[in-house]
């Protein structure tokens, strides 16, 4: 009950409450990843906030044993928002969903994004609504029959990663549930970035839109599917015996490359700080390219919750110590005796 | 040039004593009446006289110059008595142009005087403005009033242009012209003017010397010539001795809640998206983030009252404002600060509705939406300021009430309170009460949804402190626990608690009391801006012989049920006066069981006393 | 392997005669007990029984497997006679585990009859549920109940393990075994079940194999052992004649959308969001895509519902549905639709709240949000069904008044009207009313805010309708142009307009009907779901003596105030039972000044009829 | 009123209201080109449909002799939808504010985009909230005082073609209020496109925030800052005597070079189709680089209400004709004599 630091365990952030996702859900993987990294961070557990909407994904605050708020649909991000603004020296994290973070929350989410707040978003995408047993959502593929699509979905789905860097993010990476390791690093880069992180997690959804990511974390089709980046190295993917690489055609479109017949220097470098090289990997589909994991973009920009306080000190020393018997008076006034 | 006025310049007029005038300046949006409106109340405010305002501006985006749709209003009431309403209808106009003419005239009082910029009256504006003929020489008029018309404008040019400015910028001046005048008539006190000029225009010499010299070119044409033959004078009014400022609802409201953070000792947190006429509250804190504000202009109102919920989660003061259409988007947030038991202030600045409705104009409409304006059993506490004043008395309550009872409360302010102005007494920082309250003392069995015996609040725990991590949110929680419940006795107890909490609100707030006669023929109950309407009615009606008690509400909920039943039983006939179809009429008439009688006016506009007196009279006279 | 049943086998052992049986059957949300649960419901359809019927299963997520958490139920009333309810207490308890053992035990009336599976009473079971020893064996539950303890796991996958599938899926076949048991028990017809188990299962020739010889294993386990001695039969019911299905009230009010649309001549536009209870409306519209169904999933409620508005504009007949928290989001866009005057169709399937409060729970405690839940002066009309084949007609009725009037028109349902089933009987889609409207006829002086005499509906004049451009919008309106118009009169004018076009509704609604004591001692007021327990109440209490009348209210607004205040005249108390703080009694006191009294629930469960009937009883007796 | 078409000309799309905009306020220009681009469309007046939210520019359908709708704030975008989807023959128009548009009806419009109906939006983009009488807006530059913002807005600005590609909108286009040609032209171009059209229109309120695009449309500045875009041709700017170029650097980043010194090879060419392409463009920013006025993006996509049409067919022909008493009988019947 004191705030001195003792070293965490993992078992540290484990809540007394039952985990209640179904059997196989992706999300158990997840919470066991972020549980894994928290004692890392080396921050107090009483200064961790974890804020999410609603949303199978959303029930993840009820699992850690940090100050938690799980909030209404859609909204996360916005009371993440005030929280963090009131309260910057916390670390406060969001999650959601698909449902939750792109269709409702959709507006808070890109606006977040914009302002630049110290604030980690983990976005659960299963490409289904899964709390309220099984619509398609903003991220499920043309064509899924869900119950709210019976003959198909004809909604053109949202690329995530393209919309955050629309949205001028400036931290952006993918990984996936099963990816435990890749999972840790992400959320390791997310919290020594300084401003939003933002991180798709593809997450299987086994009772609603099971295998929906099989060709990216399957056993067999992985490493052809995966382009796992790294900044300042060449984009290169699938098993040793066949290498491919992505380079850069004349007119800036994307060109998948044998590594037999291609000079390594033909292939693109990754470089998290370029933000139309970001976008040109958001646009690469499958299955004609792979699924681009890792930073997409890593960028430094003003952190709103600090500008904000800057303009608070400036006041202060521009206006003086508040005085409100001096704000009082300050208009015309007169006196009746 | 005519010799500068002074304060102790012979006035050679003869000086006509009055009790109270009502005066209003019309003009084109761009002729700056609100100004002038403001500066001439001002004036008032310093000669002593109790003073009541009603800006009155068209729709939000500029309509072409000489449009009706673009006249603007400005009108005053000031008087030696106590002041309660800017005026059924003024004794005095001053209109800019035909447009203003056309719009206002009508409301002029038989025998009242007209003040025309004849310059004005072409034949061109006089057809934008719809009417045929110059109507200043209506024979019509002329009978009913007394018309005024003066060359304001070429005067206005004269008087400066040897000072080699645009034509355009001298005419700009004109309003300055119609200040002085009437400064002149009724003898108000201008030196504080003259320094104002100054300091507004200190940026440009020029325009100071411009607006200096046709302001005492006004001054000068009323005393010199033959145009007019008296002047007035409101003698002071019997005003509490204190120092005293302009203040609208608006600016009240943000100090208010300021003040009120600052003395409970948190930081405030104000999460809004502009709206009219609730934006200027966000201008005004913006203003002061040297005081622990922090202002968030979030991109919608859903997030603003998120922002606002995050921030109270973390023990900032959690504050948003709207109007009625904000308001609507809130609902379903509300219900999160409900069900978490977060402190949290929602203002609602209300306006004409339904929908966009008159997004500039005043109504009481939203009275229901603030119960009920929210999915399940979702109670909250509700007050409404009846002054602009009061706005800054409400929002400290208003916040005292939030913090000590960790519930979300409504202030319910409307546009006539908002952009209304009033003076406001000063008072000193340093004696309002300390609102500080402490949740949490024992560390044992701690769990989030424990409860205060007395208040029942829950503690206030909040993010960085070791040893209490704890989730909250929208799901019901367990009464023992705090943890998800799906227990039904549960869900029942849970709802029965919140509004319990309510309940005990009560126990804070001064008890309801009546103005005018203590019992009677008559009780007329109010709430909000309609007090002044009210409380001239009651004056009047009681000095008309009819015995007439007045009891306006403060707190909307709670309400002090039994001793309202008390109260109801003095009186033969209640009515119920809203700027509605009826909302505080129906909530009395259901816990009371008392037939209560609505009076409705929903037309954008507060009372007129004299209609008012006539509605309730034939009320009390038919029985019912 | 025992010997097939069928209709004409010869039953061993004595058939009791009972009136009405309620059966419950509880296992883990894996089990299939809502399948189960269905099942039997249609098998007592059949036979000719009056039923009712109410699944209750757990929270959004799947909890783990044998938890509490997890426990899924379905219960069945069937009967000889009108069958109102689900049933308080069930006569018989079908458990599948612990689990389900200790959420449903002590709902099992004195003397009732207990199945369990013993196979799944394992110790780590048991302890999952909470419990210590096996609770079978307890001597209070045996002198309590009476007992039956049967391996049903073990004989489902023995009757079948000859067939080479895997344990997993045999285990998952005992569901079957119950309900064979269980049509045994009650002397079900059982050959509609085999079809319906081969039509099912027609993929997987193996499933339909093993599932039948389950069913049939568990049928004759009840034949052939000497565990039981004897089965129960429930005569048929006096039902009217005709051809029935069972029908749920989310399916019903989706079809009675689809038929009035038609018998409009309208397509349908079904803008949604899904949310628990209402997202079966969507599923189910969905799949009717051949039927001018237009159904839109959008990103949020504010989109769903504006969606609606605009294909409304467009001519469609505009719809959305949502519960509370969804509502709660659409109510400034409501507004938008009551300014412009559009039909709209908003159905609110409510669940418990506040905020996302109970999402699986039933509740009544959005009627105040329909009527206020909106900026300004807002009215609308609201419709409630009383029973879940009823959703049906009131669908159709709130199609009708919307475009007969051109309002919105909400339709509050819940979640046990959307998920509980009743028999319904199908209506000949020919012999539905023509509810088409003709809005426009002349093309002279036209303008969008015109009106018909009558209902004082605004011409529908959609895009695509040469010569008749016109705008319309959220702003205030001018009555005699239709243009944007700020002036007070009219828009006081326009108000009450509005106003009054929902109370013109009630000229095309049915009078208000008292089923019971025609006058007496008691009236109960009731709306939407509670019918059933309100109906069987006022049976029961008529019958031992208390004159009591039921009035069961459809729409909610407009009220027929003056035939109300005729009904309440003749009985000498009032109670308004609701599942919620009280809220149509809210509404009665205010119009009718009559000492209404609320009997509330809020438990997110229906009414308990003898619950009811003491509380009732004990209001009557205390004279309030 | 008959449906028949006579040749229309601008003043037919005039309607009888007073036009209430300010003084030299740009929303006129915009207004203008419109009404004179409608009567080439040949679509009679009546199937013509303006929609807007609330804002200066959501006036605007007021002004227009057409069908309109002045919705709620946010809102225009989602009823359009719902209009278009219903009544997919007609022409729908969406005007929209950088308030109105970007910021409380962010999530309607990039989920409008990502679907891809037959909709035109023209967002007008003044940078500031016109009719609330000066607040700032999500494109409000950093460091603008306003209304709201004394001390200086401190919110990061969407760029608006940036956050409309990253939504994966098929047709984005800018223009400038004051470019009349221009903007006709890109009137027509969103009239010619199969899909979701997005026009980002720059305009002056010289009231609240005047000269905000003096740069891109200020007589002495407007050539060496307007980069206008031509499918197929190359990225050239600035007068004649001083002829710029922007070229791809290997790292993808721009680089402005003088065609005084540079083959025209090595400038890059525009390609309307090129989704990184776009962005790339999207991310020039001043004043470093020209403002990209033109087309941004075109392309292919299926469009929605085509798409949920052709599922009400095919249900049609699955299913067969709407037979309600079949529909009514299709479960579990019984029947009581
Ligand atoms: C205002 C509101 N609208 C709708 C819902 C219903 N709802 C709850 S979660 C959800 C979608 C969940 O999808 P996602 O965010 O992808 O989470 P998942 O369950 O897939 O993890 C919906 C529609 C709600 N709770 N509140
Ligand atoms: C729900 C709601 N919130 C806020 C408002 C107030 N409001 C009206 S227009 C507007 C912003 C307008 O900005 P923009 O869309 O950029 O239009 P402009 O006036 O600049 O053309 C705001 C905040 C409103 N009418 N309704
Ligand atoms: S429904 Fe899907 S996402 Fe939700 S808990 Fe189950 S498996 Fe996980
Ligand atoms: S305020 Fe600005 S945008 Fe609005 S009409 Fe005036 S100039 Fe145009
Ligand atoms: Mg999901
Ligand atoms: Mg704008």
């Amino acid at each position: 009950m004191s705030g001195e630091q003792a070293k965490l365990s993992r078992k540290d952030f484990v809540s007394d409450q039952d985990v209640r996702w179904c059997p196989g859900c992706g999300d158990y993987a997840i919470l066991a990843q972020v549980q894994r990294v928290m004692p890392e961070l080396n921050i107090p557990r009483e200064n961790i906030v974890f804020v999410s909407g609603i949303g199978c994904s959303s029930r993840f605050p009820y699992y850690m044993n940090t100050y938690g708020f799980h909030s209404i649909h859609g909204r996360a991000t916005a009371i993440a928002s005030g929280l963090k603004l009131s309260r910057p020296e916390l670390s406060v994290w969001v999650v959601t969903g698909d449902g939750d973070g792109l269709s409702i929350g959709g507006n808070h989410l890109i606006h977040l994004l914009r302002r630049n707040l110290d604030i980690n978003i983990l976005l659960f995408n299963n490409e289904i609504y899964g709390l309220t047993k099984g619509q398609y959502s903003p991220t499920s593929r043309i064509g899924l029959i869900t119950k709210s699509s019976p003959l198909g979905v004809a909604d053109h789905p949202f690329d995530t990663v393209s919309l955050a860097l629309g949205a001028d993010a400036t931290f952006v990476a993918r990984t996936v549930d099963t990816e435990t390791r890749h999972l840790q690093e992400m959320l390791r880069r997310a919290v020594a970035h300084k401003g939003t992180s933002f991180i798709e997690i593809l997450q299987n959804c086994p009772i609603f839109n099971d295998g929906a990511f099989e060709d990216v974390s399957g056993k067999g089709s992985r490493i052809q599917n995966q382009l796992v980046l790294e900044h300042g190295q060449p984009l290169l993917f699938g098993s040793e015996d066949a290498r491919m690489g992505v380079a850069l055609g004349k007119d800036m479109s994307p060109q998948v490359v044998s590594m037999d017949s291609t000079p390594e220097e033909e292939v693109l470098l990754h470089d998290e700080t370029n933000e139309a090289l970001g976008f040109f990997l958001s646009r690469l589909e499958r299955p004609e390219f792979p699924v681009p994991l890792g930073v997409i973009r890593a960028m430094d920009r003003p952190i709103y919750e600090k500008e904000v306080a800057a303009q608070a000190e400036r006041a202060l020393s521009d206006m003086g110590q508040p005085d409100f018997n001096k704000l009082f008076t300050g208009g015309d006034t007169w006196t009746v005796e | 040039m005519a010799e500068v006025p002074s304060e102790t310049t012979v006035r050679e007029k003869p000086v006509e004593q009055v009790d109270a005038v009502v005066i209003r300046f019309a003009g084109d949006s761009g002729d700056g009446m609100q100004l002038t409106g403001t500066q001439f109340t001002n004036e008032s405010a310093i000669a002593g006289n109790d003073i009541a305002t009603l800006p009155d501006y068209p729709a939000e985006i500029r309509a072409p110059a000489g449009t009706l749709a673009g006249v603007s209003g400005f009108q005053v009431n000031f008087s030696q008595a106590r002041v309660f309403t800017p005026g059924d209808r003024p004794d005095v106009l001053v209109v800019m142009n035909p447009a203003a003419f056309s719009v206002n005239i009508a409301d002029l009082r038989d025998g009242g005087i007209l003040v025309a910029d004849s310059d004005a009256f072409t034949l061109s504006n006089i057809r934008k403005a719809g009417m045929d003929g110059d109507p200043l020489a209506d024979a019509s008029l002329t009978k009913r009033v007394r018309v005024f018309a003066v060359p304001l404008t070429r005067m206005t040019t004269d008087s400066i242009k040897d000072m080699g400015l645009p034509n355009k910028t001298m005419v700009r001046c004109k309003n300055f012209f119609a200040l002085g005048l009437c400064s002149w008539m009724f003898n108000r006190p201008i030196e504080q003017t003259l320094t104002w000029i100054g300091a507004k225009f200190a940026k440009s010499p020029a325009l100071v010397e411009a607006n200096t010299r046709v302001f005492k070119a006004g001054w000068n044409f009323g005393e010199t010539t033959e145009v007019f033959v008296h002047t007035y004078e409101v003698k002071p009014a019997d005003i509490e001795p204190g120092t005293y400022t302009n203040m609208t609802g608006n600016r009240a409201l943000a100090l208010g809640l300021m003040a009120a953070a600052s003395k409970a000792g948190k930081s405030m947190f104000f999460g809004s998206y502009p709206i009219t006429p609730a934006s200027d509250i966000l201008h005004e804190l913006a203003a002061h983030k040297n005081f622990d504000v922090t202002t968030f202009q979030a991109e919608d109102e859903i997030a603003a009252v998120c922002a606002a919920i995050g921030a109270s989660f973390g023990g900032a003061l959690g504050v948003t404002a709207s109007s009625g259409p904000g308001i609507a988007l809130k609902g379903e947030a509300i219900g999160l600060a409900v069900m978490t038991e977060l402190p949290l202030v929602i203002v609602n600045v209300q306006r004409g509705g339904p929908s966009t409705g008159l997004p500039t104009k005043t109504e009481q409409a939203d009275l229901m939406q603030a119960l009920y304006g929210r999915n399940g059993e979702s109670p909250l506490a509700i007050v409404a300021p009846a002054t602009p004043v009061e706005c800054f008395d409400m929002a400290f309550e208003a916040v005292h009430v939030a913090l000590k009872y960790m519930v979300p409360v409504m202030i319910l302010s409307d546009g006539y309170l908002a952009n209304g102005a009033q003076p406001w007494k000063i008072p000193d920082y340093d004696e309002l009460p300390d609102i500080s309250v402490r949740y949490w003392k024992g560390d044992l069995g701690f769990h989030p949804y424990l409860r205060n015996e007395d208040t029942l609040a829950r503690p206030w725990v909040i993010p960085g402190t070791p040893g209490f991590e704890h989730r909250i949110g929208g799901l019901e929680k367990d009464y023992d626990s705090g943890d998800i419940s799906y227990d039904p006795v549960n869900h029942e107890r849970m709802t029965r608690v919140r509004a319990e909490k309510i309940e005990r609100v009560n126990e804070d707030l001064d008890p309801p009391r009546v103005e005018g006669s203590e019992l009677g023929e008559l009780l007329m109950v109010g709430w909000g801006s309609t007090y002044g309407a009210l409380a001239q009615a009651t004056e009047e009606l009681n000095a008309e012989g009819l015995a007439t008690g007045h009891l306006h509400l403060r707190w909307l909920n709670p309400l002090p049920v039994e001793e309202l039943k008390r109260i109801f039983a003095r009186y033969k006939t209640i009515v119920v006066p809203e700027l509605n179809m009826g909302q505080l009429v129906r909530i009395l008439r259901e816990r009371l069981l008392v037939d209560a009688i609505p009076v409705s006016r929903v037309q954008g506009q507060p009372f007129k006393v004299g209609e008012l007196k006539a509605r309730v009279k034939a009320i009390v006279e038919e029985g019912r």
